[in-house]
């Protein structure tokens, strides 16, 4: 028998922290995972994370995964890929399929930490080829680059239906709708407000009523329900896409976990099953852990805390780690877990509506109901943007109106014009007194691309806005395009007079566009005249 | 065109050598190591099976093993998942109509 | 007792719906309408629904409509999901061919 | 609601449940009283799907016999529920001269007892299923067995009690039965104290539990089997299949998949965790042994392998008895492993002891009190 002082079942963002802080603690650690790749999501999160310095914000999903998987390897963790296990046994026994062959293993203590499967809803048609699952879509673009499909619907507003619907578009599909059963965006405004201002419609409170097709999808009707689920009549519409695009939550896989004997309870708000855990993720079975999306859906940051708290309290249940350095660690993980875990996407809040900020102000409803700000709700959120008196050249303009945990704005600005302060689920507020030297950093910086420097004066008559653009093909200095509002309508010609591309930038290029003055609070996004042809 | 030849943020897709293979006795073309359904997704393949019972048409729908509706006969062997099955050339890939081949007229 | 272990209580008698026709579990093609038979037949819990119709026993063991089982028994009887136990976890967790199961190192006592 | 009716029935697996439907219909009150969540969660769900007589004990094979002569080819229509009956035969398996001898030996008795069973070289065993393998050398043949679909009659006699009328009670533990001025009358749960005039005691290998609360012993220990499924797969044999050594048996079902059981040896010793789980080796031996008769199933996939009790006898032949000590009180329990296929035959004849006094197949020699010491 193969013995570890670990076993790890999942080599995702939760399974990879466990077992490093394990193995740095000198244990003998073996992960396993049933993917050809290791990493879980995180090879298929091409964004930028939020959540501050140490939950290792504005770097892309990806790039945080490379850098687990350097970690494991210089603290001599076995990662095992293609390693399907089986089952769990008694006495911590795993059988794993590896390659052709069934292979047993023991451990003195196993985290499982298998991540989670995606909910599906049905409607007429949904078995249709053409429909799949978020995930099948981010696995298909940003692991096997292919595209889904090429117009696309999305049904969920969460943070993944968000994301996906954007990565789509990145992918070079376009996204034709997006579509909620809920009266309001679940996930976070900024997400929806980027796709919002490419032109994308928001529908609340509908829901898909048929996929069209006989061999795959042709098209889509979608209604608005009542109170009651029932489709209110006259209010169905049709798309012609090939692709729908199922974003309706996930749930634990803890199959492994109830196999093994844990006690199990049913949490709606942890994502259906869960097993019953300690802080650090112990289960009812002494020295077994889960950590991570199996034991309560959050995101990948909260995932790599909550791994790293079980791999340090496997650590000390086998005596690698003394109960006082253990208790010290963990603290200092509750800190950061806990400063993820504020404001109005907290895990407390779900299902909760929020009215107003921590800071007191009105939730702009435009951007809960359709993705945007409204022009009537800057004044509120936008520091200066009633201020034309004072400006006096470039300038950030922020448009980050919800209390998420987030903060690299802060420490991208060296001039110090932006504070999020301690509690990084504050807004960001700016520093009239400091000078903006319009570097772009804060722009790049933004995992939810909400910043925008505005220049009202760069030419008389003409505002110039510098903003995020992560599509191909880069605009180029000098070509003309349309300028789009936050919702996505044409305002008028844009003309592009910088595109700046750093490194420091991280893929995120800042294109400048020239606008006529009255469009500098107005116009957020640049379309460029051949795209707006092919529509 | 299917295929992302470049992307903003990951570039252009790393792929293995183009090799050919047979979908349904027709040569195609795929990348060896890329899954068997995303060859077929890049060839226009939207269907891999028909199911027992109602002959309803299935593709990819999890693409990570999981849902196992994208099964397909994989030289000669039914029910492969083609979403997490690496392509390798020469490989003979088959609709599957309930758990056996799907009669294709030449 | 808790509510759903009288078998014998009321809960009214099987409906046809518009929606009948959908299909939940897409592996062995079981339809919304068969469920809802099936739980006026007196099968109230997941375990029930999957022997009795092979509902979550195909290829993929639930895995995709284990959830939607259990909401659309929840409905029916009146009750809410979390009241419902999911079906039996069971080895192995992904289908695996007899001749790879079988060929694992063996130890002869 | 009412607690009291004629006759409580203590376990809600199909033995418990085919005896319910055949009182109800014959006009009896009936409570089953279910101690887990589920209906048929034990044994009835977790067996092989054998309906056969041959390999039987001569005590308990003209229970087969008839069952298979009466109940099992009209029970799909009965119930209302395709219980997947198929009649093709069962063939018994043997590789060896020691398997040889054991055939025969059983093969013999069953044909005194007037069963269509006889033993066939390698050829022809091959000649009725191609599929096995050339190590197989001889087998018994009794084209009269066969298989069916155990959760299908299971839940389709429980859901035909439920539409006669018969209340189900599940998660109701019997934890005592009490006797009320010398005869049964109460069956305690936590919940609530049922009442009856007679009380059926088909609870599995939990049954020596609840007798003993009245004085009453049947010889019987757990033991975990385990089983496993594979894929639907294409139609291959229709055939029940076991085999001398008993390292494997099983069958295709309707539905394509390929349902076994099997043993790697340790099962009288196997642990669990309070619910009956697979052990880490037991579904991979399982595989090997099939392999061996069944060359052309490697590439089939397994989605699903469990482990189960089954209430195994001193003897290896269930107790189906009236227990005249309790005046009301009726066993059936202890059917160690081969339950099943005689489920209907079980349920129908406890019926007519509970409701008529008298069975039409003669039980006698299943009495609960054949157990002697060694002399």
């Amino acid at each position: 028998m193969k013995r570890y002082d670990l076993i790890v079942v999942g080599a995702g963002p939760a399974g990879l922290s466990a077992a490093i802080e394990a193995a740095r603690c000198g244990m003998k650690v073996a992960v396993f995972d049933e993917n050809a790749k290791p990493g879980g999501q995180l090879f298929k999160q091409i964004h930028k994370f939020f959540g501050s310095k140490e939950h290792q914000a504005k770097i892309r999903g990806y790039k945080i995964g490379e850098t687990l998987l350097a970690e494991a390897d210089e603290a001599g963790v076995e990662v095992f890929l293609n390693a399907t296990v089986a089952g769990i046994y008694l006495d911590k026994e795993v059988l794993v399929q590896i390659g052709e062959a069934m292979t047993h293993f023991k451990a003195d203590t196993i985290i499982i930490s298998t991540g989670a499967a995606e909910n599906m809803v049905t409607f007429d048609g949904w078995t249709l080829p053409g429909v799949i699952g978020a995930g099948a879509a981010q696995t298909m673009m940003n692991l096997h680059g292919i595209k889904p499909g090429q117009r696309v619907l999305m049904l969920g507003s969460g943070n993944v239906g968000l994301v996906v619907s954007f990565q789509l578009m990145q992918a070079g599909c376009e996204v034709v709708a997006l579509v909620d059963a809920a009266p309001r965006i679940g996930g976070y405004g900024v997400h929806a407000a980027k796709i919002a201002r490419c032109g994308v419609p928001f529908y609340l409170s509908h829901t898909i009523t048929k996929a069209d097709g006989t061999d795959c999808v042709t098209g889509v009707t979608i209604a608005e329900f009542d109170e009651h689920f029932a489709p209110i009549p006259g209010t169905q519409k049709h798309f012609d896409v090939d692709t729908i695009c199922l974003a309706v939550g996930l749930s634990p896989m803890s199959q492994l976990l109830k196999m093994a004997g844990c006690t199990m309870v049913d949490d709606p708000k942890r994502g259906g099953q869960v097993p019953l855990v300690s802080e650090n993720g112990e289960t009812s079975i002494p020295g077994l852990f889960a950590a991570g999306d199996v034991s309560g859906i959050e995101e990948a940051s909260s995932a790599m805390i909550g791994g790293r708290m079980s791999g340090l309290a496997a650590a000390a249940y086998l005596g690698f780690l003394s109960e006082s350095d253990k208790e010290k660690r963990l603290a200092d993980l509750e800190v950061a877990l806990n400063s993820l875990h504020q404001g109005m996407f907290a895990p407390g809040s779900k299902g909760k509506t929020v009215a107003k900020t921590d800071e007191g102000i009105a939730v702009s409803q435009s951007l809960l109901k359709k993705g945007y700000l409204e022009d009537t709700d800057l004044e509120r959120f936008v520091h200066r943007s009633n201020q034309t008196d004072k400006n006096s050249g470039i300038h950030p303009v922020i448009e980050c109106t919800q209390n998420i945990p987030c903060n690299p704005c802060q420490d991208a600005c060296t001039k110090g014009c932006i504070k999020v302060g301690k509690t990084i689920t504050a807004l960001p507020q700016i520093d009239d007194a400091s000078s903006c030297t319009g570097c772009g950093m804060c722009i790049a910086a933004c995992s939810g691309q909400a910043i925008f420097l505005v220049d009202e004066d760069y030419a008389p008559g003409f505002a110039s806005i510098t903003l995020p653009y992560e599509f191909l093909p880069l605009p180029q200095k000098g070509e003309q395009g349309t300028a789009l509002s936050r919702s996505g309508q044409p305002l008028g010609i844009a003309e592009i007079i910088d595109v700046r591309n750093a490194k420091a930038f991280d893929h995120t290029p800042l294109v400048t566009i020239k606008v006529p003055a009255g469009q500098a609070m107005t116009a957020r996004f640049y379309q460029p005249t051949t795209q707006a042809m092919e529509q | 065109m299917k295929r992302i030849s470049d992307h903003p943020i990951l570039g252009e897709p790393e792929k293995g050598q183009l090799v050919s293979f047979f979908m349904d006795g027709k040569p195609m073309e795929g990348f060896a190591g890329e899954p068997i359904a995303v060859a077929l997704k890049a060839a226009g393949v939207m269907v891999h099976r028909y199911t027992h019972k109602a002959h309803e048409p299935r593709g990819i729908f999890c693409a990570i093993g999981r849902c196992t509706d994208c099964v397909m006969i994989v030289d000669g062997v039914p029910n492969i998942r083609t979403c997490i099955t690496p392509l390798v050339s020469g490989m003979r890939v088959q609709t599957q109509d309930g758990v056996t081949a799907l009669e294709v007229s030449e | 007792m808790k509510s759903i272990n009288d078998r014998s209580r009321n809960i009214g008698s099987f409906v046809s719906q518009l929606d009948d026709t959908i299909i939940i579990c897409r592996c062995e093609e079981i339809t919304k309408g068969e469920i809802r038979q099936a739980i006026h037949d007196g099968m109230f819990t997941v375990n029930e629904i999957r022997r009795y119709l092979r509902a979550g026993m195909g290829l993929c063991q639930g895995q995709t409509c284990g959830k939607l089982v259990k909401y659309l028994i929840a409905r029916e009887l009146g009750v809410i999901p979390d009241q419902l136990d999911p079906a039996t976890s069971r080895s192995p967790m992904r289908p695996v061919e007899m001749k790879v199961l079988g060929n694992e190192e063996v130890t002869h006592v | 609601m009412s607690k009291h009716s004629d006759v409580i029935i203590i376990g809600g697996g199909i033995i418990g449940n085919a005896t319910a439907y055949y009182l109800a219909k014959k006009g009896v009150s009936v409570t089953v009283l279910e101690a887990s969540k589920d209906i048929g969660i034990g044994g009835s769900s977790r067996n092989g799907g054998g309906v056969r007589q041959s390999g039987r004990d001569t005590r308990e094979l003209p229970l087969a016999m008839w069952g298979i002569k009466n109940l099992w080819p009209g029970l799909s229509e009965e119930l209302g529920v395709d219980v997947e009956y198929t009649q093709k035969g069962n063939l018994r398996l043997g590789k060896t001269e020691a398997h040889q001898k054991i055939l025969q030996g059983l093969t013999d008795k069953a044909v005194a007892c007037g069963l269509d069973v006889r033993m066939i070289n390698g050829d022809e065993i091959r000649a009725i299923n191609p599929y096995l393998s050339d190590e197989v050398t001889c087998a018994s043949w009794c084209p009269t067995d066969g298989h069916a679909n155990p959760l299908t009659a299971t839940l389709g006699y429980y859901k035909k009690a439920r539409e006669l009328g018969v209340r189900f009670i599940t998660e109701a533990p019997c934890f005592e039965l009490r006797k009320i001025k010398g005869a049964i009358r109460q069956v305690v749960t936590p919940d609530a104290i049922y009442e009856a005039d007679k009380v059926l005691v088909a609870a599995g290998f939990d049954s020596r539990k609840i007798l003993a609360t009245v004085g009453i012993d049947v010889p019987m220990m757990p033991l975990k089997m385990e089983c496993l499924v594979t894929e639907a797969e294409p139609p291959m044999f229709l055939q029940m299949l076991g085999t001398a050594d008993a390292d494997f048996y099983g069958h295709q079902s309707k539905h394509g998949s390929f349902v076994f059981g099997g043993s790697s040896g340790f099962e009288h010793l196997n642990k669990d965790n309070g619910t009956p789980i697979s052990s880490s080796i037991g579904a991979s031996c399982t595989c090997r042994g099939i392999i061996k008769y069944f060359p052309a199933l490697v590439d089939a996939k397994i989605v699903r392998a469990w482990a189960g009790w089954l209430d195994d006898c001193a003897d290896h032949v269930p107790v189906i008895s009236p227990v005249e000590e309790v005046p009301g009180l009726y066993i059936a329990c202890a059917f160690s492993g081969h339950g099943f296929g005689i489920a209907p035959a079980v349920g129908y004849n406890v019926a007519e002891m509970i409701a008529d006094g008298h069975s039409t197949i003669d039980l006698s020699a299943l009495r609960y009190d054949r157990f002697k010491p060694k002399q």
